[in-house]
């Protein structure tokens, strides 16, 4: 364990946070729909990383099952739900483009100050990525909330846990494996839910704008 | 234990598997549910006089045990077996002939069932991620039952519910993440780690400042769930477009769960990090949350979000309670069993009102007393429990977490509280003054037979008069024991 | 024994000296406004009339119209058996004091008010409204003018002020006294139905205060309220005149003792009515609504004799 | 078990068998009935157990430990104070119990006479614990009891919608008085865990002089929202016309006297009594309300109002005699204090005899004329002849009017007022004359007011149908009418009799207690120590008797000769009721010369005939008297509060990205709590 797994790290996280800045940055959903699909690669491949560095076997089974789940069949109902509804654009969301782009920096920096005392706490060759996994978070939190299509916020929500797998990751070397297949279970569970409601919501409301979604006050 | 643990959690698990099964929906499925969860009543009461007899139950091996049931556990259990029992006997004239109707009620048996056991999960196992799965799991099956009817507002209110509320818990996942993260940190990868036994047991060695960001987390993640302000904004259009018997276990118990999950970490936390802490947290979203919660029923016109505002002033006030130390601690425990009875009664006989005025609007429900006297009674003592009037037993909670604000020298919360308690009792007592009494509307059929429906509620009553007047001793033990989960 | 004595003698002496009071102020009046009047003792004759003549009672009338008249005439002879008149019993035992006989003069007012309201005669209710507002208004102010004397007396009991006056004739001549007995006079011109607050000669309906309550009265009934009436009058004027000049009085059942105090009464009492007689000449009647601003002022003038009194001791 | 505790469980359970088998009554009918038996069981129950603790001074204590035993359990102690209450309560709910038998009777198959049978005696279990309770958690308990069924006896009529604002009305208030009570009692008990009175008396000595003036702020709002003084009284005019007749004698006799019971236990019983300053805002708060009660009973013309009014007055009154005695206690003159405090408590017990009497009196008349507008009454007085008798001593009782008993009480208020001449500082004694003006003048506004109750209400000729076809109520009604008109006279005349045992209670309340033997007084006369005043009702009584017997005599015997003719009308010849004096023109005067206080306002319009001025069509007065401290204290607050609930209102806008970016404000901000908190 030596430079080389702290760089791998880095490089990975810093990866995943790019994706997500780059939701952020484009704004066709097919395009977020690859944004996150490399999200998951990166994912995978740093836990396959960690894995072979912490010579945790079980990693390795968590790798696959994030390739599979998150890096393949997500995406891919993904896209099917995409194509079905056209491909309808974040024309306007609420923060434009440069500015998502400023508040997202100031997140990053947000997250480093966070992360600045606990990554005192530990040796783990890994502890640079903890910023980095915070920040991730906190760009899909601002991913949910300031875009507006139902679509998009799913993903941004993907993100999120994708942020939370590599928060796992980097700072505990996973969690039990146990615990894994619960989470894993959930998202998917999860997942599949959102997309049902999302059908739910294209038939009531002929749109996927959130905006629509305004009924209900006080 | 496990025989007990077993007949706990098996039968709601059965009885969804069941409602898969059986297509179409057949009565009896509900029936089966129905006496399934009455199974697991008693097998929470057998608990609760377990955990009292013998202390906290867990299986051989105590630090990779993935079962263990304490008092806290066992009162939580009580609550939604009790709420979902009498939910469900509420439950099996919502049948009705036609084809669809059908469909959606094998639906909601499934989906019910389902929501029972994950609730009745996150409060016994002892593996705090597992809790958030399970709690997580909660979200999902109840979110599937709210828009049973399709319609623009349920359909609304459930995205809003699935997805601040998935946010939210994801959120509290980063919270375990992190404080697993700090234990691994300190003490390696040990067999068990993630149960919060052990937690605690490591707390005193663990860091504070870590600890403290990932309860900052955990408060919001949970608080989410569990309708602390400024979170609880999908609380308020997910109860009331929900069906009321999803209503009625969601805001008596669900909240409740979450609630506990809170009250767990804080044990945690508070090992490492001084009380004062988690207490300041809890007490400022608690007071916010009574706020908001008190002032959002001032102008209200339906009567379904008028109860649902009222979660989230209790909630506020079981928040504040928890951070009153122990005294506070057993009055917010007392107020969380109080209210789920309370809350479910009232959404419950809300369900018949909306049956029969076919409307959620205050205004347009007049004459309640004289078209439905029974459900208009029962809603009003309903109300009336949860403003805090005596003989019903929010009233002791009410009366202790002041007492405890008070002898802990927080004069301020008293003085709040007391203030937004009066609000919200004024604003309450309006509305329940403008549905009660008056001409009933022209459309509205005038006349209700005393059915077994009734009877149900009435027994309601009856726990809720009793825990007022008596608060019988087994249980204030068992809840004087379930202190020592949240309060070590 | 004394205090027997008082009971049964001193209403008597005062019942028959009260209608020659009022007489005497008629007179006095006529002559001031060089008339030559009846004589002072023509009430004497006008009760005996009244109490041989039938008695006209309403249709609408109860039994509260006829019970009326006794109680006004009931009520004042008790309170002249409580006032220091001629005699002023050694033992301080009788039935009340100060307040006692003020609250007995109001239930006499309350039963006239009411029997004003029992006809049904839109003067009667209007005669009944105005008294009770002069008699509201004029309670602060007596209960007042009692307090400045039964400061420096300790108690509110007559006997016990009478006698604290003569210890002490000095304290008679301060401000306190003095403001309370202006105070006090001002409202026994109110509460008797003098100018300028009421006119007791008055035929004209809508000036009307006492007059209008009694205008459905005949015959014996109305003799007893007459008397009643004069009786209040006489009262009044014996506790401004012996509550402040206390010299005179009996303190004894010895004949000489009680003559003098008769004479001295009968003085005191003749001056006060000729100040009546002076002032009802001088002064006009003032509008009702303006009676408030007379009444405040004697209020005024009660709490500063109560105040002077706390500053003097 | 001894007497008293047998006594007050016969209490418990007629009261809790009369709430239940009123509630499962077959008819209505007899629901009315059941209620009365478990009231009337209840009530002797309590009284038997008030008259043994009086009578033996031996308190009766009875403690259920298990029952709520996280909040201190339920703890029963009736002392010779508590009995008195007691004693107060069932003196006014046996009669008013059996009264209500036939008087709901026109309330048959109109309203759920179970639900008020269960109410009725619940309140009047509640009303009849208050002065047991001996812990905080059974005080409070028993005190909300009495307020959540009082509101739905309030609510008995609640098809009507001014029924249904007052009761609102009422709530509110009386729930106010729950959320100041709390804290006071919880002040006291700060920093102990005990919460029995016995623990809090011996706390309330060592609490600092801010806890204590803290706990006498709150105590005054919390019972004076009850007991209905200014400003808080606002709920009394509203709910006491709304309710069933004899639930208000109840309410207005003897609920509003917990509250004047309350601010003796827990100021003058577990403080043991405060600085003079106390006494100051004590008296100053009794004399406004006296004033401010009176003044509005005047302007008011609905019988059952003009009543509620006045029960702020006499609260007032009650609260002068407090606080005289509080004043005089604090400066050291403890034997003159008693006069005050004797007279209070006095006042106390009359106010609830004459009060419940007046009350039903109008009952009675409501139930007759169905209205309870004096502009619509009249000449009742040949119609229900024993009604008016007992409304016009009940009248004159609270009038004030020798020799009943509102005289002998407010004649022990005036003495203990007077006695303020002993105290040497100016400062203080300067408070007494002020209030003397006040509280003649209240009382000569009383007199006023009840002239005007009396006589346009029963006398001369009826202004409608309604009361001109009212015939005399039932004789159960008139019976209890009876017994409490007996009471006012009774009371009066043996008043120096019953305020020697007064002046027993108080002398075993600490901060009542005059410390030191007090001189035994006669039996005939009421006096005061240390002075010469006194006054004997019964000779007044015997002599104001033997006169108007002896002049009836001599009138008689000289042949009085009556006839009977029309009243003089001005020339026309038939009188009619429109000629009569109205409520609103006996009032006239007096609105005029409180004009400032009343701020009314007139609305003056006249029609003129379109071809000339000189020509009227009509002409329209309307004057309407809204009391303006509603406008003052809760104007602004109920506007506040709908102000900040339209505020929060509009954090639930409908958007979703809203909520989630509260979710993330709400993170951010706990982080940063966090992060601070490091």
């Amino acid at each position: 364990m030596g430079g080389a797994f702290s760089q791998l790290v880095m490089l990975g996280s810093s990866g995943m946070l790019l994706t997500a800045l780059i939701v952020l940055w484009r704004k066709g959903v097919p395009a977020y729909i690859t944004a996150y699909r490399w999200q998951s690669w990166l994912l995978a491949a740093l836990t396959a990383t960690v894995g072979y560095y912490g010579g945790d076997g079980q990693l390795y089974w968590v790798a696959a099952l994030l390739l599979g789940l998150k890096g393949v069949a997500i995406p891919a109902l993904l896209r099917t739900m995409q194509r079905r509804f056209g491909t309808e654009r974040e024309a306007t969301p609420y923060v434009n483009t440069e500015v998502s782009l400023l508040i997202a920096s100031v997140l990053v920096v947000f997250a480093y100050l966070l992360g600045r005392p606990w990554m005192a706490l530990t040796q783990l060759p890994t502890r640079q990525g903890l910023p980095l996994a915070m920040s991730v978070l906190f760009v899909s939190l601002f991913i949910i909330v300031s875009r507006k299509k139902a679509i998009t916020q799913v993903i941004g929500f993907l993100m999120l846990e994708n942020a939370i797998a590599l928060l796992a990751v980097v700072g505990t070397f996973g969690v039990p494996l146990l615990v894994e297949f619960g989470v894993f279970l959930d998202a998917l569970m999860g997942f599949l839910v959102m997309q049902i409601f999302i059908y739910h919501i294209h038939d009531t409301f002929d749109t996927l704008d959130v905006d629509a979604l305004a009924r209900l006050r006080h | 234990m496990s025989l007990i643990l077993a007949v706990l959690l098996a039968p709601p698990l059965g009885a969804s598997s069941l409602a898969i099964l059986v297509r179409p929906y057949r009565r009896f499925v509900g029936w089966v549910s129905t006496i399934g969860v009455a199974l697991s009543l008693a097998a929470s009461i057998a608990l609760c006089t377990t955990v009292m007899g013998a202390g906290p139950q867990q299986e051989a091996v105590p630090a990779t045990a993935l079962w263990r049931v304490d008092a806290l556990s066992a009162l939580l259990a009580l609550c939604v077996t009790l709420v979902a029992l009498v939910a469900m006997l509420l439950g099996q004239r919502a049948g009705h002939p036609d084809r669809e109707e059908l469909a959606r009620t094998r639906y909601f048996w499934i989906f019910t069932n389902a929501f029972v056991f994950t609730m009745l999960i996150a409060v016994t196992i002892q593996n705090v991620a597992l809790m958030w799965v399970a709690i997580e799991a909660t979200t999902i099956t109840s979110a599937m039952v709210i828009p049973l009817t399709r319609t623009k507002a349920s359909v609304e209110a459930s995205w809003k519910y699935l997805l601040i509320c998935s946010v939210g818990i994801a959120l509290a996942f980063a919270g375990t993440v992190l404080a697993y993260f700090d234990f691994v940190a300190t003490a390696g990868e040990v067999p068990g780690a993630l149960n919060w036994t052990v937690l605690r047991g490591a707390a005193p060695s663990l860091h504070p400042p870590l600890l403290q960001l990932a309860f900052a987390f955990l408060l919001i993640g949970y608080g989410t769930k569990a309708g602390l302000a400024p979170m609880h904004t999908w609380l308020p259009d997910a109860h009331a477009e929900a069906p009321s018997l999803v209503s009625a276990l969601m805001s008596g118990v669900l909240l409740a769960v979450a609630m506990y999950a809170i009250g767990r970490w804080k044990a945690v936390v508070d090992a490492a990090v001084d009380p004062s802490f988690t207490n300041r947290l809890l007490m400022g979203f608690g007071v916010v949350s009574v706020v908001v919660g008190t002032f959002s029923l001032v102008i209200q016109r339906h009567y379904k979000r008028m109860l649902a505002y009222s979660s989230v002033e209790h909630m506020g006030l079981v928040s504040i309670g928890l951070a009153l130390g122990p005294l506070g601690a057993f009055a917010a425990l007392l107020h969380t069993m109080n209210h789920a009875v309370a809350k479910s009664l009232s959404f419950l006989a809300a369900g018949r009102i909306l049956h029969r005025y076919d409307t959620t609007e205050i205004g347009k429900v007049t004459g309640l007393l004289r078209v439905m006297p029974w459900t208009g009674a029962l809603f009003a003592i309903g109300i009336l429990a949860l403003v805090g009037l005596p003989p019903f037993g929010l009233f002791v909670s009410e009366f202790l977490l002041v007492r405890a604000a008070v002898v802990t020298g927080r004069f301020w919360v008293a003085g709040l509280v007391l203030v937004l308690l009066l609000t919200a009792f004024t604003s309450l007592v309006h509305h329940l003054n403008r549905m009660l009494y008056g001409e009933p509307p022209p459309a509205v059929t005038v006349g209700e037979r005393r059915d077994w429906s009734v009877t149900v509620l009435a027994v309601s009553v009856g726990m809720l008069i009793v825990l007022g007047v008596t608060l019988p001793r087994p249980v204030a033990a068992l809840i004087t024991q379930s202190v020592r989960g949240v309060i070590p | 024994m004394s205090r027997y004595v008082v009971l049964v003698v001193q209403p008597l002496v005062a019942l028959a000296l009260a209608p020659g009071l009022v007489g005497f102020v008629r007179w006095l009046k006529a002559r001031l406004q060089s008339r030559r009047g009846a004589p002072p003792w023509q009430p004497y004759f006008e009760i005996r009339k009244l109490f041989g003549k039938e008695a006209v009672v309403s249709h609408t009338a109860s039994w509260i119209f006829r019970a009326t008249p006794f109680v006004v005439f009931g009520t004042s002879v008790v309170v002249a058996s409580l006032v220091p008149l001629i005699l002023v019993p050694a033992s301080p035992l009788v039935a009340g004091d100060v307040f006692a006989a003020v609250y007995l003069l109001l239930l006499g007012t309350f039963f006239l008010a009411l029997a004003g309201l029992d006809t049904g005669s839109p003067f009667g209710g209007m005669g009944a409204s105005r008294e009770m507002t002069v008699v509201a208004l004029t309670e602060p102010t007596v209960a007042l003018s009692i307090v400045a004397l039964a400061l420096s007396a300790g108690s509110t009991n007559f006997s016990q002020i009478v006698a604290r006056t003569i210890a002490e004739p000095a304290a008679a001549l301060g401000p306190g006294h003095l403001l309370a007995f202006i105070a006090l006079f001002v409202v026994t011109l109110a509460e008797t139905g003098r100018l300028p607050v009421d006119n007791p000669s008055t035929h004209l309906e809508l000036t009307m205060i006492h007059e209008a309550m009694v205008l459905e009265y005949s015959g014996p009934y109305l003799a007893l309220i007459e008397w009643g009436s004069a009786l209040k009058l006489l009262v009044f004027l014996a506790l401004a005149a012996n509550l402040f000049i206390p010299w005179g009085l009996a303190f004894a059942l010895a004949p000489g003792a009680l003559a003098i105090g008769l004479a001295s009464a009968i003085v005191k009492l003749g001056a006060l009515a000729a100040t009546i007689a002076v002032l009802e000449t001088r002064v006009a009647k003032l509008r009702l609504f303006r009676v408030p601003e007379l009444l405040s002022a004697s209020f005024v003038l009660a709490l500063l004799a109560v105040m002077s009194t706390f500053l003097v001791r | 078990m001894a007497f008293g505790t047998v006594a007050l469980l016969v209490m418990a359970v007629g009261y809790t068998l009369g709430a239940v088998l009123s509630l499962v009554a077959r008819s209505d009918r007899a629901a009315r009935v059941l209620t009365a038996v478990g009231a009337v069981v209840g009530g002797a129950g309590g009284l038997a157990a008030a008259v043994s603790v009086l009578a033996t001074r031996v308190s009766v204590d009875a403690v259920l430990p298990t029952a709520v035993s996280a909040a201190g359990g339920i703890v029963i102690r009736l002392d010779p104070l508590g009995a008195f209450f007691l004693a107060l309560i069932t003196a006014v709910s046996l009669p008013a119990a059996v009264y209500g038998t036939t008087y709901m009777a026109e309330y048959d198959g109109r309203c759920s006479l179970r639900v008020f049978g269960l109410m009725f005696n619940a309140f009047l279990l509640g009303m009849s614990v208050v002065p047991c309770a001996a812990n905080i958690f059974t005080f409070v308990m028993a005190w909300e009891l009495m307020a959540v069924s009082s509101y739905f006896l309030v609510m008995t009529e609640s098809e009507n919608s001014e029924t249904r604002q007052a009761g609102l009305w009422y709530a509110a208030m009386t729930h106010l008085g729950l959320v100041l009570l709390l804290p006071m009692f919880f002040l006291i008990a700060a920093g102990h865990e005990a919460t029995a009175f016995v623990d809090l008396r011996a706390y309330g000595a060592t609490l600092t002089a801010g806890t204590r003036t803290a706990v006498f702020l709150l105590a005054l709002t919390a019972f004076g929202s009850k007991a209905g003084i200014v400003p808080l009284h606002v709920w009394l005019p509203r709910a006491h016309p709304a309710a069933p007749s004899h639930v208000s004698a109840l309410m207005s006799g003897v609920m509003i006297k917990l509250g004047i019971y309350g601010l003796i236990r827990v100021l003058f019983d577990l403080l043991g009594g405060g600085p003079a300053w106390w006494g100051g805002v004590l008296l100053a708060v009794g004399s406004i309300s006296a004033l401010l009660g009176v003044l509005y009973a005047l302007v008011e013309h609905d019988l059952k109002r003009l009543l509620a009014y006045h029960s702020v007055e006499n609260i007032g009154i009650i609260l002068i005699g407090l606080g005289a005695g509080s004043l005089l206690h604090s400066v050291g003159l403890r034997t003159l204090a008693v006069i005050g405090w004797t007279g209070a408590l006095f006042h106390t017990l009359n106010h609830a005899c004459f009060k419940g009497l007046l009350f039903l009196g109008a009952g009675s008349v409501k139930q007759q004329t169905h209205t309870g507008n004096m502009e619509e009454l009249g000449g009742l007085i040949t119609r229900m002849p024993q009604t008016a008798l007992y409304f016009l001593v009940g009248s004159a009782a609270i009038a004030a009017l020798p020799p009943l008993n509102g005289f002998a009480s407010e004649w022990l208020v005036f003495q203990s007022l007077l006695a303020g001449a002993h105290i040497s500082r100016p400062e203080i004694a300067a408070g007494f004359p002020i209030a003397v003006g006040m509280l003649a003048l209240t009382s000569g506004l009383a007199a006023a007011c009840f002239v005007k109750a009396f006589g346009i209400s029963f006398l001369a000729m009826p202004r409608s149908d309604h009361a001109a076809q009212a015939r005399e109520c039932h004789w159960s009604m008139r019976a209890m009418m009876l017994v409490l008109a007996g009471g006012c006279v009774v009371l009066g005349l043996a008043a120096p009799w019953v305020t020697r045992g007064m002046s027993r209670i108080i002398d075993g309340v600490p901060g009542l207690s005059a410390g030191e033997p007090i001189p035994p007084s006669s039996s005939l006369w009421l006096t005061v120590p240390s002075s010469s005043a006194q006054v004997s009702p019964l000779l007044l009584a015997v002599l104001l008797g033997a006169i108007t017997v002896a002049v009836l005599g001599a009138i008689h015997v000289g042949g009085l000769r009556v006839r009977r003719a029309d009243t003089w009308g001005c020339g026309r010849i038939s009188q009619t009721a429109r000629m009569e004096y109205t409520a609103s023109a006996f009032a006239e005067p007096l609105r005029r010369v409180f004009a400032e206080v009343y701020q009314p306002t007139q609305d003056l319009s006249i029609s003129m005939h379109p071809e000339a001025r000189y020509f009227i069509q009509s002409i329209t007065y309307t004057s309407h008297v809204v009391p303006w401290f509603e406008h003052v204290f809760y104007d602004p607050v109920i506007r506040a509060a709908r102000g900040l609930a339209a505020q929060t209102r509009r954090l639930q806008a409908g958007s979703l990205h809203l909520y989630l970016l509260y979710v993330v404000a709400a993170l951010v901000a706990a982080l940063a709590c966090a992060w601070w908190f490091q």
